[in-house]
Formats: C-alpha cells, structure tokens, sequence
C-alpha cells in the first residue's frame, strides 16, 4: 500500500474480561477515507480512543507516518496530527466559537503562563495571527457569523461542525470522526458527506466510524468491518457490500436490497 | 468570554483603589481595606483554579499559612530581608505545590477536594506540632516580625500598608487578567469544560492543571507573606481547615469564572463580620443567613448576580451580542 | 388517546412549541419528522410533564394531564425513551429494567414483573448475557436497547420513542423497527416515533406529523407524506 | 472512635447516593443528635430507649427542614453551589444551636451505667463501644439491603444519577431527595446520640465529625457504604495507633497521609470500583 | 455646657472570644464585664460620668481581633480595653496600646504578655509559671519523682507545658511522658495507655478545653489509680461536673473564687469572692468561672484608676494602673509595678480539689 499515514498491528485493549479491540491490524493511506463499521458493541469507539491515545493498547503497536507513536498520551498524539471528533458532541460550553477554534491552535502557538502574564509584543502578535487563522476555519464551515457566540448556544448541527472545524484548525494529518451523521436527518447526513469530502481534498485522512451506510457507502475508499473486537472484513464499499459474513452481522438484509 | 477590552474596567478599579483612602481615613476601616486586598490575592489565585481551571482546593489556606510563616520564620529567627524572605516562601510554596499538586490533580470531583482538604490540615498539623520552628500553638513568639521596607519607605501605618498591598495586588491582578485572556486562559477554561477534549485539542491538562495549581498557591503566599508582615504575628489557626472553606466561599459567593468576583467576594466576606459587629452574639446567625440567601437566589455569586441585575436594567438581554453580530 | 391543543412551551423565554397541535388514536403508530432542533423533543419533554407548556392542553384518555407530574404521567401508562438514552450508568442492566418497573411494582405483581424480564430479553436477546454488566460499559447500541426495554418495563399504553435509531447498526434498526410493529400488533401499544431515518419510520407508521420550528406544517397517512415531493427532498433526501 | 467516624461517613453515602450532593451540614446532624440526647437523656431523664427515639426524629426533621429550606426551592443548582449551601446551612445549625443550648459542653452517663469497662484481653474496653459498634451494624446491614437489594433503594440511587430519567421510570424524586436527607440526618443524630457519653459535645463540634466522616466517606469509595464502614474504622484505629506509638502531634496527620496516598494509587478511594467511579458524575 | 460634658460617658472597650473555639473563657468574662458596668452606672458611674461598656467579639481568631482592637481605639476612642480572652489573640495585639497608647488590660493567662512588660499592657490571671511552680511544689510534697504531661494543642497547653517542662528538674522531677491532644479530641485512651506503660507517678493535664474532661473517664478506664493534676484551666465547675465520678480527688491550682467558701473567714479576699460569686450566680443562673474573675479585676482596676487620676485621661490612667498597690480582686492581691504588670505572685494560687463534685481547698 502507497504511504502509510497510520498503521496498526496487532492491537488490542480488554477490559477485565471483556475483548472489546481484539488483534486489530490495518493500514490507512494519505488522502483516503476510511470507514470502520461493525455492530453496536464491536469496538470501534474504543479503537479510535486507542489510536487517539486516549487508552492505552494492551498489546500491539500503532505507527503514525513511520513513527512509533504506541504508548503516547493524548494530548502528544493531537500535536502529532491526529485529531478526533467524538461520538456525543464535545464541544467547550463555556467558550464561544471562536474561542472552540482558537483552542485547537493550541499545539501551534506557544504563549506560556510567564508570556501571557507580561504579554510581550510577540505573544500579542501571536494572538492576532491565532485569531485570523481561527475565523479562517470558521468561514470554511460558516460560522464565522456566529464567532462570538457562546457555542454551547448553537443548534445541535451547527456543533458538530464546530468540531469538525475545530478538529482541522488543529491542521490534523489524519482525522477520526465517530459517528459524524448521529441525530441528523437524511439531508442533513448528505451535507455532512460532502464536508467531510471536502475535508479529505484539502488532504487530510479521514478515518470514520459511522452507521448510516448511505453516508458509509458514498465516501469511502475503504471499508474496515470488526466484530466483537476482532476484524471480519476490509475492503472497497462494493467488496463489503456483498460479504456474507457482514451481512449477517451487521448490514441486514434491507442494506444488501439498496 | 466576549472580546472586551480589559483595560477599561481596570482602569476604574485602579482608580476607585487609589482614591478610596481620601474618603476613608479610620485606621480601622483602613485596616480591613488592607484585609481586603490580602485576601483578594488569595482568592484571586484560587479563583484561577477554580472558576478557569475548574478545580476546587480545600487546601488554600496553608499555602497561605505557607507563605505567612516563611516570613515571620526566615526574617523572625534567620534575620533575613523581608523580601528575600517573600520570595523564599513563594519559592518552598510552589515547590510544595507542585509536589501535592502532580499526583493531586489528577483525581476528580470531590475527591481532589479531600485531598486538598487533607493536605491542608496535614500542613495545619505541621505549624502546631514543629514547636521550635513555628512556635507552635501559641504562635511564632521567637522574634516580632519587621515591617516591610520599600526602597526607604517603612511600611507601618494604615495609609501605607493599604498602598503597599493594593499596589501589589494592581500590579498582579493585571498579571492575572493578561493570563485571562491568552492561549493559557482559553487552555484553562477547556480544562474546565471537558477535559478528554481539551487533551484531543493537544492541550497537556495535566500540565496546566499543575501550572496553576502552582501559580495559585504562589499568589496565596505572597499574600500570607503581606499578612504575616501587616499583622506581625502568625499562629496556625488562621490557616485551619475553615480558613480554606472561607476561602471557597468567597471565590463562590463572589462569582466563579470571574477575577472582579473573587475581589468582590473577598471584600464582602472580610468587611461583612465587621459591620455586623454591632450584632454581637446574633453576628454567626446573620452571616449564615446573608450566605445561605445569597447562594440561594444569585446562584452566579455577586458578581453574576450584578451582572444579571445590569442586563435587567437595560431589558434588552443578549443586546450586546446582537450588536456584534450586525 | 392523546390529544394535544394548541400547546406552547419555552425554554426560558425562547418560545419553542408555537401553538402545536396533534393526536394519536389508539393502536396507531404516529411518526414525527423534522429537522435539527424544530422542536420534536421539546414535544416530548412537554407531553412528559418535564417540560410543562405554558399554553394549551394536553388529554390522555379523556384526562387532562398537562399539569400533572412526570411520576404521576408514567403512572398514567405513558413512557418515554428519551433522547440520548440516560440510562442509569452505575446501576446493572438489570436494576435498569427493574427501576422501569417502579411505577407498577408492588409486592403482588412481583411475578409479573419477572415474567416482564424475559419478554425484554425476548426482545432483545443480546441483553441477556450483560444483566449483570453496569449500564455505564455498554456500547451505545446496547444502551439504546436497554433504554427501550426499561421504557417497555412499566407496560405503557403509548410509548413515545425519540430518535430510537441513532447510533445503532443498520440490522439493528431494522430489528429495533420490526419490534416497535410487533410491540403494536402484539400488545397493542400505541406509539409515537420521532425519527431522523424518516424512510424507515414511515414504513413502519400509520400517520406522519412534519415539524418546522415549533409548527406542524404537514400531516397525513403514510403515504401522503412519503408522496409529497417538499418532503421527500427536505427529509428523504431525495 | 472509628465507628463513629463511619457513621458519619455513612450519613454523608445516603445523601450522595441520593443526590449526587455532599453535604456539608452532616457533621452538624451528628452534633445536634449529640446535643439533644445530653439534654433528653441527662436534663430531662427520659428513658434511654425513649430519648433515643425522639433524637433521631427530631434530628430527622431537621434534616427535612433543610432540605425543604435550602435544596428545594433550586431550580438547577450546580453542585458546587449545593455545596456552599449546604456549608452556610451549618454555619447556621451551629448559631441556632449555640443560641439554644448555650456553649457549654454537654455529656451523660454510659448507656449502660457510669464508665463501665469490659476488660478483653488486657485492653480495657468502655460498654458504650459496644453501643456504638452495635448501632453501627445495624445502621451498616439496614443500609445495604436497603441500596442493594429494594427497590426504593436503587430507585434512590438512579435519582442521584439521572434524576430527569428516574422521573421518567415514574420515581418521584422530589420525594426521594427528601426522604435521603431525612434518613442521612436521622444517621446521623443516632450517630451523635450514641457518642454523647464518650466524646461529649458541645455547638461546635459539628465540623469535626464532619471532617473526619467525609474523610472516611472519600476514603472508602464515595456511595460505597461497606467501604466507608471500613475505611471510618480503618481511620480510628491508625489515628489510636499513631496517638500511641509514634507522636500524638501528628496523630491527626498521619491518618490524612495514609489517606492521600491511598487516593493517589487508587483515584476512586480504598473499596470504590474504578469502573463506577468513572461513570459517577461529580 | 460643662455639665453635658460631664454627662457624657466613659467608653472602655472589651475584646473577648465570646464564640468559636474558646466561648467558654469569653462568655463569662462578658457577662462580668455587663454586669458590673451596670452596676456602677446605677450607682452614679465614675466621676460622675455613666461608663459605656463596648464589647467586641474575636472568635479566637487573631485577624479578627486586630480588627476588633483597632476599631475599639480608632472608632470608638476607648480610653482603656480589657481582654482579649486568649494568649495567642494578645500576642497578636500586643504592640497596638503602645502604638496608640492606650492601656489594655488582658484576661489571658501567657508570661510572654508581661514579660517583657510593655508600656500599655497589663494582665490580670496568674502566671503560668506560678500554675507549675505550684503544681510542682505540690508533687514534690508528696514524693512523686516522676510526672506524665498532657497537654492540649493549643497557645494555652503548649505554654504550660513549658512551664513544667522548665521547672520540674528543679524540683528533681523527671518527665517521663509528654503527649498532646487536640482541643476537640474525644478520646485520650491511646495517649493514657503509652503513659501508662511508663513508670509515671503522676498526670499533669495542661489544657483548658472541654477535653480535659475526658481523661480523668479515660484513665478510670484504664484503671489508672495514679493522681491526676490539672491546670488552673481547669477552674469551670462544669468540667468538674463533665467529669462526674471519674473527677473526684483531682488536684489542680487556681484562684480562691472556686472555693471561695471554704476560706476562712478573715481572709482579706473572701469579701470580694463571696460578693462576686453570689451577684453572678443569681443574674446569670449559671455558676461561676475563675475567668470572669480576670474580667471583674481588670475592670475594677481599671476604674479605680480612673477615680484616682481623676481626669479622663488615657496616660494618666495608665500610670494609675501601674500604682496600683494591694487590690484585693477574684484572681488574688494586685501589686503592679514598672518592672512587674502581672500583679500577682505564686501564692494567687490555692491547691483546688474535688470532693463529692464540689471544689474544695486542698488541706494538705
Ligand atoms: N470502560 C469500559 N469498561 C468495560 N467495558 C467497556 C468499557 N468501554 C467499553 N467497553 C465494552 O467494550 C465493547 C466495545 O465498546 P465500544 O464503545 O468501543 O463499541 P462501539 O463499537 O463504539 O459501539 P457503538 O457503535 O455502539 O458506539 C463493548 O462491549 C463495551 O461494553
Ligand atoms: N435545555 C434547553 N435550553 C434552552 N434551549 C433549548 C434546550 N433544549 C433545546 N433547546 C432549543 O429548543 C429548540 C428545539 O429543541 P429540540 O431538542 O426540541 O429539537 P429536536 O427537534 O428534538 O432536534 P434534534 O433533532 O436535534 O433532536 C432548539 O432550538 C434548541 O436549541
Ligand atoms: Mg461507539
Ligand atoms: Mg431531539
């Protein structure tokens, strides 16, 4: 495969007894968008929370762009370049949106409590250009009109493209989104597939975890399929479409009709 | 936190602060002024913690008491300079702080509160057990504690110590205001919102938390430093267990998420006992009652009670925002 | 069985349910459909007692509940699955269900409401093996699930469903689906569905109510709803 | 001395449990049930059995009295302001009991006769331990079945986690929040009523039993009623062992040490599941 | 106009911990300094002016006290203050009379206040020192070579503690023990059972907190037979009675007042003693303390200054004060001095026991 962004081997993360990421290998390459589906249960947050380095593996070893990045925390990996939308809306209730965004620079800047406190002409330039940059993003996903409000004040959709222009203010190699499409209706799930397009063709990865497989089957390059923790299929949308085995399990009958 | 530019309301503050001893000239009332400003710089600190950071410390008062004994100890018994000796005790307390701090700060909720209440009596305990380096319970009887010299004025009467410590606590409070409104500000306050996505936007928690945990505990030395040197005397019950639950109160009664709330929670929670003096015996069931009424009808503190009260004089809630928008 | 009249309710001063108005017969399953934020939820929180609406009136069987306390409307035999699921993440899955008993619960139906777990676990066999698991570790599909079962629990007469798809794989929905026209058929409980997948919901419905910013600005039969183009490019995306 | 610790931890449990709120005015409940059973007890002379009763009604009520006070007229209180309210609460027990009961310290016999001791093993015990240890079984094994194996008890304990969805399970939480700070006070008025004879007690010593009981609340696994037994005994006995080995100045210290470290290996106390503490909302 | 002067009143503040930790120092010490200012105004007050008695609370907190006593000098111009209450609160003020000269009289009992005397500051409660001298003179008498201490954690323990420390080798006594408690401790048993190990011929308690009633139960317990020996802060016939049996046969020091009506009767203070002790028991139905008697001397020092100097005048009153010769207040027989503002020697102190719940003059 063409220049590995993230590679996986043999991961794995149990809880007591429970195997919810059981030896899961996978290769993402630069500029693809990469779904991982599977039943309720299967798994899939809990990997993203591995990758993100949000939980530790229990065993296995994660590579971001040739770097072994397996046992670092969550905030290392976020300044790395890996970056995560979450599957029930985090954004900061206590900021307004452009604050959210400017939050996500926070890797990129470098103004410590000593600066901040004197504020030196440098630090203040810093801020300037931290705010450009900020609406920057904000306009991409039009918000910009709203940049002053307080975020926890937006309709549910307009926060989870808050955090999606939050997640690319921290100018990610590779995004994860789980669960993207939760809670919005048909038309709304369609705008969301052409974001997230639009988001790999400034060339960012994408790694999804969504159920609505209209959305799944329409962007994907690849698809990952995992049950109860372990890999059953990989492969194109029209590969997985046809697997028996995630059929059974996962996309129904109703899923093979459509 | 809407883009506002800070400096206005400082400059009134600074204003009010200079000008106020014109109108007050008691040396009593001065005196509790002085109180006032020490005690801002506490709560001011912890109001950084709490209302920013988002976490709570029950155990304020001994970096406070920290900070008071360095300097009765270092300039009482070493004979040192009042400042090195200042310095020296914000030095130990933020090493302190950083010590009880790292492990601290990572638990949650109520029991980060106890750990910080339980360092906090621990520290309580050392001031009443270490009878020859504290003087004990009876206080720090070794030496009486110098007044202060800056560059050649001697600071002992009312009117200077009221400059003095304002002067100090201006100078910081801009500090503060500065760390407000920056990258750390903003860092702070995702802590408070939701900390597995502050860590997802690259932001070490873990260190920031810290950071100001420290940076408190350093401004509630500085101000027990000022104390010990203001009331020449320290004993260890005014860094007790109730110091710190006082302190709380004041950051909550206040306002949270607001420094002009800490300030304000100091001067109601410090000038309130003293005018209801008149009420001897009833003073404890006036000042439950003022607490308790408070809390239950201006839940955003004083300074989000006056903050609402504004916004119902000028009817229009969210006006200004609609202004900002156009 | 439920009517509602010209009902308003307000988060605050933000009015949210102008003046809304709708009914279910019994034995019917009603959908709701509507964008982000139109208000579906709002009904629900309404109709509950969670949110009491300031204006209007709202009758369960010939009584007017529109005051009455949540408590008291379980009691009635109306349960809601709420958005979001808010299961009680420290107690097991099974203390769950037995909690969806509380309003019925007495020391004479105990049996009763044992027999009621296994109909659950009928229901959703995928449960079985978590009962004892703490409802906090559960995925969300298997949260989802245990919501609807604790709902199931009290034995309403209407049960009101809030977006019961979301997050859950696609062969669960259509299980979660197929269960709701089972619930009808089986033990004639009448049931208002409020749903993003507005397709499949309508499938499985008798009549559909479209909500825009507190209003019904649509209703009818199934097949109206599913026949009208505005609908089918705002909601259907087609 | 550690069980009345546990009591008090325990009084704190049911509030939590029910509310999701510590309440600061615990330690004030256990000062009140010691206070009012001086006064019944040693002034007036009722019966023991009779005092008893009346005490931890009456100190019941007020636990009612501030919940129907302080807690519920908030609309949506966060818990930090609950927190501070429950605080100013106590500060005004302890004024209105001051007012009442004057400052003196008040004490009274032994249940079981002036200063009787059972002799075990060389270490001579007081009878009224044994009052205070059976209470606290009592109390202890009531708790548990209570929370664990009724149903008003789980009941209770999804109103602390969910209270809109426990509404929904057709709970009447109003009634719940009202009945855990009648049963946390009523805990704690019978903790303070058996320990009246040994440690006395006077208006102010609420925020001792308060301290320690939260200590040993947090200690045990905050809600986990067998821990905070354990972890309220656990703390009695190091504090006796450290008063009479190594330096009774530090022997209020040395237990608090203990404490933190266990919190720092173990961030969700000595006997709290890791599990349910993550998914308690605090 | 010279006769409305005259009218107006004398102002003499007092700063007391009437709440908080140590109320029970404070209370009565108010209720003394009330009363008797009432007194004197019915009987035409000082110079013919009506005194007006300003009382003010320190919590036993020392920030609030500096406040209290600032307020009382800059807001009220007292001409004189007596407390406060406790050590560690004087210790906090201990420079503000001289700074705005004003004589204060402290009801507080630590040597450090007088030593070294201050200008302003004077006390009326007997030395801790002379407390442990006779405590010690006690022990020797009756043979007792080795003593356990207890002391309470706080200025008042930790000062006696000293004291006994300091002086028992000159007795030829050997401290064996010495273990502290906490003021709100209710259980001493850990600490009574290491002294119990030891070869101790004597508890000495140092404390002046409800907790001291608590050891003499602990050591019953225990089944200490060894004597028990209090501080003078043990003169609050509560704590006797707090003690119930377990309290009998306890020795400790104190003023005559608790005993007043076992003195002789030609004892020069039995007048005053019986007088104070009746007049307070019967306003205030609650029985007398030593410490209101450190009140009841301060203001009657205070007073007889006054008269005396005849003028209102804050100096002119202190060096009244600093005559004064041979008053016979609760506490004992005031002799202050330039070199000496106590007033009061070691034979202040009687030895106090407990018989049938009753404070007696221990005979031998
Ligand atoms: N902290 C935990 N402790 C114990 N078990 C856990 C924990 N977190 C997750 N699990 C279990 O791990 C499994 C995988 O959970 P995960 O949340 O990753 O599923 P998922 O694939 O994201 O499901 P969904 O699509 O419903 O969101 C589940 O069975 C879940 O019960
Ligand atoms: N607790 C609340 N406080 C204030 N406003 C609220 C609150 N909850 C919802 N709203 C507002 O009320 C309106 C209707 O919300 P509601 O949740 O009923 O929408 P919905 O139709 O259920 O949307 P969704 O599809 O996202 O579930 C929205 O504009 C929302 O912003
Ligand atoms: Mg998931
Ligand atoms: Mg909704």
């Amino acid at each position: 495969m063409a220049d590995p962004i993230l590679e996986l081997k043999d991961v794995c993360r149990f809880f007591g007894g429970v195997r919810a990421v059981d030896g899961v290998s996978f290769c993402v390459s630069k500029g693809q968008i990469k779904s991982i589906i599977g039943p309720n249960g299967a798994g899939k947050t809990t990997l993203f929370n591995v990758i993100a380095g949000n939980m530790k593996p229990t065993k296995g070893n994660i590579r971001l762009q040739n770097r072994n990045v397996t046992m670092l925390p969550d905030y290392k990996m976020a300044s790395l370049g890996v970056t995560r939308t979450f599957q029930t809306i985090k954004i900061f209730s206590n900021m307004t949106v452009l604050e959210n965004v400017m939050i996500a620079r926070h890797p990129r800047s470098r103004a410590g409590f000593f600066s901040a406190a004197f504020r030196f002409p440098w630090m203040r330039r810093e801020e300037t250009s931290l705010i450009r940059e900020s609406r920057k993003y904000l306009e991409f996903f039009d918000l910009l009109g709203k940049a002053d409000h307080p975020a926890h004040t937006l309709p549910f959709k307009e926060q989870r493209l808050l955090e999606f222009a939050r997640a690319l203010a921290n100018e990610p190699v590779i995004l994860l989104a789980d669960e993207p499409a939760a809670g919005l209706n048909t038309r709304e799930t369609k705008d969301i597939a052409a974001l997230i397009k639009r988001i790999r063709d400034t060339g960012v990865t994408v790694l999804l975890v969504e159920h609505d497989m209209s959305l799944v089957m329409d962007i994907s390059d690849e698809i990952l399929v995992l049950d109860f923790g372990k890999k059953i299929a990989e492969g194109t949308p029209e590969h997985i479409r046809k697997n028996d085995e995630v059929i059974a399990v996962y996309l129904g009958r109703r899923a093979e009709g459509a | 936190m809407m883009k506002r530019n800070i400096y206005i309301p400082y400059a009134v503050f600074l204003m009010i602060v200079l000008l106020a001893p014109m109108f007050v000239k008691n040396p009593y009332y001065l005196g509790v002024l002085v109180q006032v400003g020490i005690f801002s710089l506490v709560t001011m600190g912890l109001s950084l913690l709490m209302g920013y950071a988002g976490q709570i410390s029950l155990g304020h008062a001994a970096f406070f008491g920290m900070g008071a004994y360095a300097s009765a100890i270092l300039t009482g018994t070493c004979h040192w300079s009042p400042w090195l000796a200042m310095g020296a005790g914000m030095l130990i307390t933020a090493c302190v702080a950083w010590f009880v701090g790292t492990p601290s700060l990572k638990l949650k909720g109520h029991y980060l509160a106890m750990a910080t209440l339980g360092f906090g009596l621990i520290v309580n305990i050392f001031f009443l057990a270490e009878v020859d380096l504290t003087g004990g319970p009876s206080g720090y009887t070794f030496a009486r504690i110098p007044h202060i010299t800056f560059i050649k004025w001697t600071i002992k009467s009312e009117t200077s110590s009221y400059y003095f410590v304002w002067g100090i606590l201006l100078v910081i409070l801009l500090l503060t205001l500065h760390i407000i409104h920056s990258r750390v500000g903003r860092a702070l306050r995702s802590i408070h919102a939701d900390e597995e996505a502050a860590r997802a936007m690259g932001v070490n928690t873990a260190q920031y938390k810290v950071g100001i945990f420290i940076l408190s505990g350093i401004y509630a030395s500085l101000a027990g430093s000022l104390y010990a040197h203001y009331i020449r005397f320290v004993a260890p019950d005014p860094f007790g267990l109730m110091e710190s639950v006082l302190l709380v109160t004041m950051v909550i009664v206040g306002g949270m998420g607001s420094i002009w709330g800490a300030i304000a929670g100091a001067a109601l929670l410090i000038i309130l006992p003293e005018a209801l003096r008149f009420f001897q015996d009833y003073n404890i069931l006036i000042y439950g009652a003022i607490l308790l009424f408070i809390m239950l009808f201006l839940p955003g503190g004083i300074f989000g009670g006056s903050q609402m009260l504004w916004l119902l004089i000028r009817k229009i809630p969210g006006r200004r925002q609609e202004a900002k928008d156009g | 069985m439920l009517r509602i009249q010209n009902i308003r309710s307000f988060y605050g001063n933000l009015l949210v349910l102008k003046n809304l108005s709708l009914h279910i017969n019994e034995g019917e399953i009603v959908t709701l459909i509507g964008a982000n934020g139109s208000g579906k939820s709002t009904l629900l929180k309404s109709i509950m007692g969670l949110l009491p609406p300031r204006q209007g009136l709202i009758v369960f069987q010939d009584k007017d509940i529109t005051h009455l306390r949540t408590e008291k409307i379980v009691r009635l035999g109306i349960a809601l699955v709420p958005e979001g699921r808010h299961i009680f993440a420290p107690l097991s899955v099974q203390d769950n269900l037995l909690l969806g008993s509380y309003s019925r619960y007495s020391f004479r139906n105990k049996s009763e409401v044992m027999a009621d777990f296994d109909r659950i676990f009928d229901l959703f066999p995928h449960l079985v093996k978590k009962r004892k698991q703490l409802a906090g570790t559960l995925s969300g599909g298997e949260q989802q699930m245990l919501a609807i079962g604790r709902a199931l629990m009290s034995r309403p007469r209407i049960l009101l469903l809030d977006e019961p798809s979301m997050g859950l794989a696609p062969i669960i929905v259509e299980d979660i689906f197929a269960k709701i026209t089972k619930l009808r058929s089986e033990e004639k409980t009448t049931i208002l569905l409020v749903e993003q997948n507005a397709e499949m919901a309508l499938d499985i419905s008798d009549r559909g109510y479209v909500l825009e910013t507190g209003k019904i600005v649509f209703q009818g039969p199934r097949e109206d709803l599913l026949e009208n183009a505005e609908i089918k490019r705002a909601y259907l995306g087609k | 001395m550690g069980s009345i610790y546990a009591l008090a931890a325990l009084g704190f449990n049911i509030i939590y449990n029910a509310t999701g709120i510590i309440n600061f005015a615990q330690g004030e409940f256990v000062m009140l049930g010691a206070m009012l059973m001086a006064y019944f007890a040693a002034v007036l002379k009722l019966p023991l059995l009779l005092a008893f009763i009346v005490v931890v009604l009456l100190v019941a009520c007020v636990g009612l009295i501030l919940e129907r006070g302080c807690i519920h007229p908030l609309k949506n209180p966060s818990i930090l302001v609950l927190v501070m309210i429950t605080i100013a609460a106590s500060i005004l027990l302890k004024g209105v009991t001051m007012f009442i009961a004057g400052k003196e310290v008040h004490g009274m016999e032994y249940f079981s006769g002036e200063n009787t001791v059972v002799d075990m093993g060389g270490a001579k015990v007081p009878t009224q331990t044994f009052w205070i240890l059976g209470v606290l079984g009592v109390v202890v094994c009531g708790l548990v079945i209570f929370f664990n194996l009724t149903l008003a008890g789980k009941a209770m304990r999804a109103c602390a986690f969910d209270r809109t969805a426990a509404s929904l399970m057709g709970i009447p939480t109003k009634r719940m929040v009202m009945f855990s700070f009648f049963l946390s006070a009523a805990i704690g008025g019978m903790a303070g009523a058996v320990i009246v004879p040994i440690s006395m007690a006077d208006y102010q010593s609420g925020a001792m039993f308060g301290i320690k009981g939260f200590g040993a609340a947090v200690f045990g696994g905050l809600g986990n009623n067998f821990g905070a037994v354990s972890a309220g005994l656990i703390l009695g006995i190091l504090e006796a062992l450290t008063a009479g080995y190594l330096s009774s100045h530090y022997k209020d210290a040395l237990p608090l040490a203990v404490l933190l470290l266990v919190l720092f290996v173990k961030p969700s106390g000595l006997f709290g599941s890791e599990a349910a503490g993550r998914l308690k909302k605090f | 106009e010279k006769k409305e002067e005259k009218k107006e009143p004398i102002k003499i503040g007092a700063i007391f911990s009437i709440t908080g930790g140590a109320s029970w120092l404070g209370e009565p010490e108010r209720n003394t300094m009330v009363m008797y200012v009432e007194k004197i105004n019915k009987a035409g007050g000082v110079l013919g002016r009506p005194i007006e008695l300003i009382v003010e609370d320190t919590e036993g907190n020392e920030t609030k006290t500096v406040n209290a006593t600032k307020k009382l000098i800059t807001k009220d111009n007292v001409i004189a203050i007596v407390g406060p209450s406790r050590s560690g609160s004087t210790m906090a003020i201990i420079d503000i009379p001289g700074e705005y000269k004003v004589p204060l009289i402290s009801c507080a009992a630590a040597e450090s206040i007088a030593v070294p005397v201050r200008k302003y500051v004077f006390k009326t409660p007997q030395k801790d020192s002379d407390a442990a001298l006779r405590i010690l003179e006690h022990l020797k008498k009756k043979g007792v070579k080795k003593i356990a201490i207890m002391s309470e954690a706080s200025g008042f323990g930790d000062q006696g503690r000293l004291q006994l420390k300091k002086y028992a080798p000159e007795y030829g006594i050997a401290v064996v023990a010495d273990d502290t408690y906490g003021p709100k401790d209710t259980d001493m048993t850990p600490q009574l059972t290491k002294i119990k190990a030891t070869e101790a011929q004597a508890v000495v308690n140092w404390s002046i907190v409800p907790a001291q009633s608590i050891i003499p139960k602990n050591m019953k317990q225990l089944g200490m037979t060894i004597p028990l020996y209090q501080s003078h802060g043990f003169g609050n016939p509560k704590y006797a009675e707090a003690c119930g049996e377990a309290g009998e046969g306890i020795i400790f020091p104190a003023g005559r007042l608790l005993a007043c009506d076992t003195l002789p009767d030609d004892h020069p203070q039995k007048k005053v003693l019986m007088n104070y002790k009746k007049e307070y028991e019967e306003r205030f139905k609650d029985s007398v303390s030593t410490f209101g008697g450190h009140a009841y001397d301060a203001l009657f020092i205070i007073v007889e200054a006054i008269k005396k100097a005849g003028v209102v005048d804050k100096d002119k009153i202190r060096d009244e004060i600093e005559k004064t010769k041979g008053f016979i207040g609760t506490g004992g027989i005031f002799n202050y001095s330039p070199e000496d503002h106590t007033g009061l020697q070691k034979d202040a102190f009687e030895m106090l026991t407990i018989k049938n719940g009753k404070f007696v003059v221990l005979q031998d």
